[in-house]
């Protein structure tokens, strides 16, 4: 069990965190017609638009409540029913996601308040689902915002279960905050696979994974409809992607009475073996045999990736149930996990990390102990390319924002599937590194005396 | 909001080398100039922001952002300045203020402490210090701080007040410059001061591209003490007032900081730009006519005009090979401020035509270039949406659309070509060569044959049109 | 179109071709329960197999007739006899595929006489489907190789059609030597997705694409079986990828009356319409929504990716039919093609490669002509790090070898999604190698006078 | 085959050093010692890739490879020998014969302008020219061609006859080495002689591991003027006669080298290993005895035990912390020669069991010092079939296998640790700090919890097996 770590430093040193309205965006950005809403100054969203259009590559319908000097002082309301009023006309959305941000919530308004007397006031929103979270950057990090806005959605649009039974074989998904759009494909096509039919919430693999529309669309295009998650009552059962989608998962529990299990990860032989388990059980029927042989492909690259991992010093920063996910994974293939930086204190599971220590921190804290501990390989979002600059160790990019890299939402890690690839992804970086030996390396046998890491340094490059 | 910062936004906006200031009256004029933003419609940065643009090309000093973690932590590393020596500006530093820090009110002591830390750990010539939303809402005393951690750590500590409620990102460049003025410079004296110094305000040397520049004015005896802030050294800035003439670079960002420095120092200041051959020629010129107004020897004007000859003539001949394939081909420019003029003229050299460009960040004299480039303002438009952008693009009524990084997917979605020419590009665009490599950079996107490709018919177009006209005529019997 | 050049030079330095009986041993190890037999000295065999092993990381069943000092001056048949019963009774193969090597291919055997008097001689081989290829090693290259095994099996094993009507919607495919597992199963699924039946041979896809057996099986496991080929006569079209495989698919159209295609290549916008198109209308059916969604996802692809290829010096060398499908690849992307290394010149394609020359040549050609040309991209099989390390030019590895990375064969580079995920290698490829500038870069302006090339140098980086 | 090439098969057969000769009459002995090969069952290298590797880690001259493309073109680039100099070896050159070359009989010519042209552009001390089969066959003297070759371009061309029909690999390295012997070895005189030089045959450097060995040599002042051949340069080997000592790392592949050249140069041999701490350790006072016998200063003995003591202790210090977890695991060692026992010494010393060790390509003398470390010959195996082997290791009779990378998938398939010893391996396990390694590395291997994972039930082996009891049980009914 990992000990916790929260350090006392007063200045956060190169941000490991993205703040909970960004998380909370990126999920109201999986609902189909949808347009979030940022109720803070123009910046939050400036900030959340770029960053994510640089991820995503792809144009982002992110707005903002425009809060300025008066409206700091006099409170948002009206800025929000204009941007409401004016984004609902202009870009005729069926959904408007609102998080709030640090802004409005320090000033400990009623935004709930607020937002239900502008939908009695305002007809003209009646034809868009508004949904709302409460989301001030001072608490948590991208999993605490993503994790808040779906339990909005589903506290807000989910009906209450109308038949007793259901009209099909439906199984909700509710994935975490770092599916990528692959993964999303893998899960879905998995599902499909037992004969059932999956509503996933939010999807960004319908809104995010790089298409290009025939028109222009200001909204999302894809992503759930908001039908579709009025009817998640109807399911056989629910299915939440990480410990930080556990609060919306039993909340669509007591609303509809729908069972639902908690898988802390995808990513790894027995996660996915759990996942298989459940739909088999769920279904009632046998795993198709291209599943069979996805597992079998899997444990083949289990068998020729682990020479790679064996031995290896790893370090990995991200957020808690990523950083447990990831963590898990390196483990189970024998690497030693030298460093495990989480963004959040927010998540039981942080003490399932397989480290003597996770510190709750930011890249800079990661940056130290990698060096301290001779890291050989780093894990974490594109901002740890600095790091990895400055120490000469190779950067696994992984999680939010990875905006130097290509193709990123079409990478796969969820299931026998996305673990293979991302075995050899790892030996392929472990083995670009490889060099021909040199004389020069055989430090002891050279000046016999002093004691030198070779045996490790050597064998590190099997 | 403080006070003080109402002053000082009061002061910005009052700004009388402001041309459209002049052209108000007393009353307008105290509104100020930044336009009311539209909650569901506004898009730019805020006040923070601009603030951070402006000075975070200050390499070797750290940027500590007091706030809850978004401001710092969704922006961070995000930009494409250059340094030519340290790289601490391009570390992320902030206070990251929690719910208890806010309710407690500890505000201030987390941001003394957070001061220190940095301090001790990096120990830089300076710690410029940014308030956000929060701290200015819950009534932290940024200036205090920074006044009692100057005093008691022995390191300047400078307060950048531009919380991002109080405006746009364009007021924010005006705030971070006052803050220059105000803490930065004039507080140590220049080791050397060779009378043929300048400084170049408003030049974020994005990719390096100034580097293309500096060697030109190092070749005629003119030293760059500071370039205000891009490549840019505490030490420089702070000793930059004993310059002869100031040039800005980006008209409106920094035009405080070069108002107030003639004021107070007497160093006169004029406004150019280094895009496109004609004006990196023109403002060449127009450095060496003053500097020598100002005493430099008058052969500078000779070996000026020697060098613009020589550059000219081999930027044309390196450009040549590229005309006849950009000759005619139209351009949407979607940016705003000095950029639109100044690559209007540097398109227009290369036979161009541009059906539109966005002055929505222009001066009234920036729209006065244009319109004398253009023969016409019929071509001058604010901001387009970006429906109709891309109507426009679909439509074929230009060949490719130079902007930034944010309105490039509705070019790209519409099939159209489109160059980066804001601050998240990766090419450098300054100068002589900035301009042929911006010419062999259109050309290689206009040529590429990849936009056939985009436009060739998916197989099921050709089937589902047919399968259209079966139906029709099935459904017609 | 491009002018062939044959070097005049008698010393070829660093291989890049690899030999005609591997290209056919691999061909057989797409069939089910198959053994391949190299017809030569055991070394033929070894080299083969170890350099096979390397770059599947598989256990790979190839037998070697071992010819020796004596068999040499008397002739192989006796060892070609030995061989097969040894083989047969020790491995208990379905099918063994006999491919010639340049040792008896010299001596003039008629080796196909010796194989039948062995079979009629031998009743213990009658459970055995045996089939020979004459793949001497000085003619041609892996593609040959390849198609010539191909050609045999069509040759021995198809059965002409019993019935007018074919009994189900069958398609056969003829896939060329460079598809990976991954390449096939891209083409299977999109086969299917049309309602029709895939046939494919040879299928490496159900034998080298890595899983873990429950239990030891000493010859391939997985692959076409030899009852499917039997029956590819009922098949309504055949699609043959690459020149190389047009011998194979007239054969096969001579025997049985399927007509066939023959598509130059799957990589690519282009080539993937085309093959959907063709799908189209041997099934009559629309293209699925799935579908559709991948070819748009390949359009943005496109879109995000054109900016680190379009003016990218790109050098080449492969085989004739990869190096012409990926050349037109990159060419369609903005890339100059700078320099074209053909392995042979034995193809019709190579005067389609969009380059102004076509060297028939090896490594060292390409060396040189990427060093004259400076060249951005290498793109060869793993051969090539040796010239990537010394010009300082990062290497896209395709081809075979690829012995020096994990996962090749799950690498998919063909149809829409192919496509789109060789857009991304190539484009982190380039991102991988960008830098921050620094004041030496901007060489001209320092020492006006001297012409550069920094233009192009700067720009490449966009 | 030529009548010279089957004398020097003939002499090869023949070497009196062989203990498996000494055993045979004169009439067995005429035959030759390489089993003959099993059509359908046959697995190892041919003559030709025996040739090579003996030779190739000579890495500053040109290995031609004369025949068609697939022997060097399959084969290149494969190993991981290292050189701390030339890389040139690692290059592949062939003639690639055509059909042309072949029916037109130009085999000759065009090697005599492959040599031409590699000398050309490469400018080697020698170019080392190997002979195929298919050359072999119709004919071509390459003899004659280096012979000629060598005189007309004035850079020595080595004739290395060893076609892959002539036999196995292990015939191979002994052609290789007699091609060294004949042209090579005292062609040149050395440059240094100290008394206290030795040659080391047999030890290729794989992953550089002979750097691990050679500074403990330096240290005692003895001097390795050749290592034959493993980052050897051609000066060295050709002026290697002169040393008092030749030190047989791999004892069947050159002996017939250390032979000759003990007849033609009085230079004594013996046979050791590096692979292991006691063999290692005993290896290091091998050398210095009989140097000390060919005159050397006595002190050498005290120095080379004082050096034992302090790196034996080091290593068993190093090695400590390892021991528990790999005290009592079985291993099966599939390898053969010298690796057969000095690698069974060096697991038994931290108190593994070897259940098995193949014993293929191993001397009579290697089999006795095995049945010597184990007591018994019971574990002594020759070929194990894959089936078998497969079989083995699903039973989990040993816990880890050692073989080279032909067999890995055979153990990886069964879910068993599994590590290469042989040539293509990225790990240096030489001498005192190679055996740390060694041990390290099978610590890492056997403590990977990924074996637990691999074995792991599949979801569905629990579903299926409860689906095949209910089967059962219905139609028990």
């Amino acid at each position: 069990m990992a000990e916790i770590i929260h350090t006392r430093k007063s200045l956060t040193t190169n941000p490991l965190k993205c703040s909970a309205p960004l998380g909370a965006a990126l999920a109201y950005l999986g609902i189909a017609g949808s347009v979030p809403l940022l109720h803070g100054a123009q910046g939050c969203t400036s900030f959340a638009l770029v960053l994510t259009v640089r991820h995503a590559r792809e144009a982002i319908p992110l707005q903002t409540t425009a809060i300025d000097e008066v409206a700091t002082i006099m409170g948002g309301a009206e800025n929000l029913e204009e941007a409401l009023l004016n984004l609902t006309k202009r870009m005729k959305p069926r959904f408007i996601g609102v998080a709030t941000t640090a802004l409005v919530e320090t000033r400990g308004e009623d935004i709930a308040g607020d937002l239900k007397l502008i939908l009695e006031r305002r007809p003209e929103l009646k034809d868009v689902r508004i949904v709302l979270a409460k989301t001030p950057d001072f608490d948590g990090a991208l999993e605490d915002g993503w994790s808040k806005a779906v339990t909005a959605i589903i506290d807000s649009l989910v009906e209450p279960p109308v038949a007793a039974v259901p009209l099909y074989q439906q199984v909700n998904i509710l994935p975490g905050v770092h599916q990528t759009a692959a993964d999303i494909e893998w899960i879905v096509e998995t599902v499909e696979s037992f004969g059932l039919v999956p509503v996933v919430l939010p999807d960004i693999s319908g809104s995010l994974d790089g298409t290009v529309p025939g028109d222009y669309i200001p909204t999302t295009y894809g992503g759930t409809s908001v039908e579709a998650i009025a009817r998640m009552g109807r399911a056989l059962h629910t299915v939440a992607i990480g410990e930080h989608m556990r609060a919306p998962a039993e909340l669509l529990a007591a609303k509809t009475g729908v069972p639902c299990t908690v898988l802390p990860t995808l990513t790894g032989l027995g996660p996915s073996d759990e996942f298989v388990a459940l739909l088999t059980e769920i279904s009632g029927r046998p795993a198709p045999s291209r599943l069979r042989r996805q597992r079998s492909q899997l444990l083949d690259a289990m068998l020729d990736g682990h020479f790679y991992f064996g031995g290896k010093r790893v370090a990995i920063a991200a957020d808690p149930d990523l950083l447990t996910g990831l963590a898990g994974f390196f483990a189970s293939m024998g690497a030693d996990i030298v460093t495990a930086v989480a963004s959040t204190a927010n998540s039981p599971v942080l003490a399932d990390v397989p480290a003597a220590r996770v510190v709750v921190g930011d890249l800079q804290d990661m940056e130290d102990s990698a060096a301290a501990s001779d890291a050989e390989l780093l894990v974490t979002h594109c901002h740890g390319r600095q790091a990895s600059e400055r120490l000469g160790v190779p950067l696994l990019r992984i999680g939010y924002p990875v905006f130097d890299r290509l193709g990123h939402t079409h990478r796969c890690t969820a299931g026998y599937r996305g673990t293979r690839n991302l075995i050899f992804e790892v030996a392929n970086i472990v083995l670009g590194e490889l060099h021909e030996h040199t004389p020069d390396e055989f430090a002891h046998a050279k000046s016999i005396v002093e004691e030198t890491r070779h045996a490790g340094a050597t064998s590190a490059t099997c | 909001m403080s006070e003080a910062l109402k002053a000082r936004i009061a002061d910005v906006f009052n700004e009388p080398s402001c041309d459209k200031n002049q052209a108000k009256d007393a009353t307008e004029r105290k509104k100020g100039c930044s336009k009311p933003l539209v909650p569901g419609a506004a898009a730019g940065g805020c006040a923070f922001d601009g603030a951070m643009i402006a000075l975070q090309p200050l390499t070797d000093v750290v940027h500590l952002v007091h706030g809850p973690l978004a401001c710092a932590g969704n922006g961070w590393d995000g930009r494409h300045s250059a340094s030519s020596g340290s790289r601490l500006f391009r570390t992320g530093f902030t206070t990251d203020m929690s719910e208890m820090d806010i309710v407690m009110g500890n505000g201030e002591k987390r941001l003394y402490r957070a001061i220190r830390e940095a301090i001790a750990r990096h120990n830089p010539p300076a710690v410029f210090v940014y308030a956000t939303c929060v701290p200015a809402i819950i009534g932290d005393d940024i200036d205090a701080v920074c006044k009692h951690a100057t005093e008691k750590l022995g390191t300047p500590c400078i307060p950048i007040n531009a919380p991002g409620f109080a405006g746009s990102k364009n007021l924010g460049n005006k705030l971070g410059g006052e803050a220059l003025f105000e803490h930065v410079i004039g507080t140590i004296e220049p080791e050397v001061v060779t009378g043929a110094d300048i400084n170049v305000l408003g030049e974020y040397n994005l990719s390096g591209e100034f580097w293309q520049v500096r060697p030109l004015l190092d070749r005629l005896g003119i030293r760059v003490h500071a370039c205000i802030t891009g490549d840019a050294k505490y030490r420089d800035v702070a000793s930059c007032h004993r310059v002869g003439l100031n040039m800005m670079v980006c008209s409106t960002a920094l035009i405080n900081v070069a108002r107030k420095m003639q004021e107070k120092y007497g160093v006169p200041y004029f406004e150019g730009s280094f895009y496109g051959i004609g004006d990196t020629s023109e403002s060449l010129r127009m450095i060496a006519r003053i500097l020598v107004r100002r005493g430099v020897d008058a052969s500078l004007i000779d070996r000026t005009e020697a060098l613009i000859a020589t550059e000219e003539a081999r930027a044309w001949a390196r450009i040549e090979p590229y005309r006849a394939a950009l000759q005619g081909k139209k351009v949407l420019l979607y940016t705003g401020g000095v950029k639109s003029w100044s690559i209007v003229a540097a398109l227009q050299e290369i036979g161009m035509e541009i059906v539109r460009t966005s002055v929505r960040k222009s001066t009234d004299e920036d729209k006065d270039r244009i319109k004398v480039l253009m023969g016409t303002d019929a071509h001058m438009v604010n901001t387009i949406p970006p429906r109709e952008m891309y109507a426009m693009l679909k439509r074929g009524d230009a060949d490719i659309m130079l902007s930034g990084g944010r309105s490039q997917f509705t070019a790209l979605k519409a099939k159209t070509p489109w160059l980066d020419i804001n601050q998240e590009r990766h090419v450098a665009y300054a100068g002589y060569d900035g301009m042929v490599t911006l010419v062999a950079e259109l050309h290689r996107s206009l040529t590429n044959p990849v936009w056939q490709e985009l436009r060739r018919p998916a197989p099921w177009e050709v089937t589902d049109r047919e399968a259209e006209r079966t139906a029709l005529l099935e459904s017609a019997c």
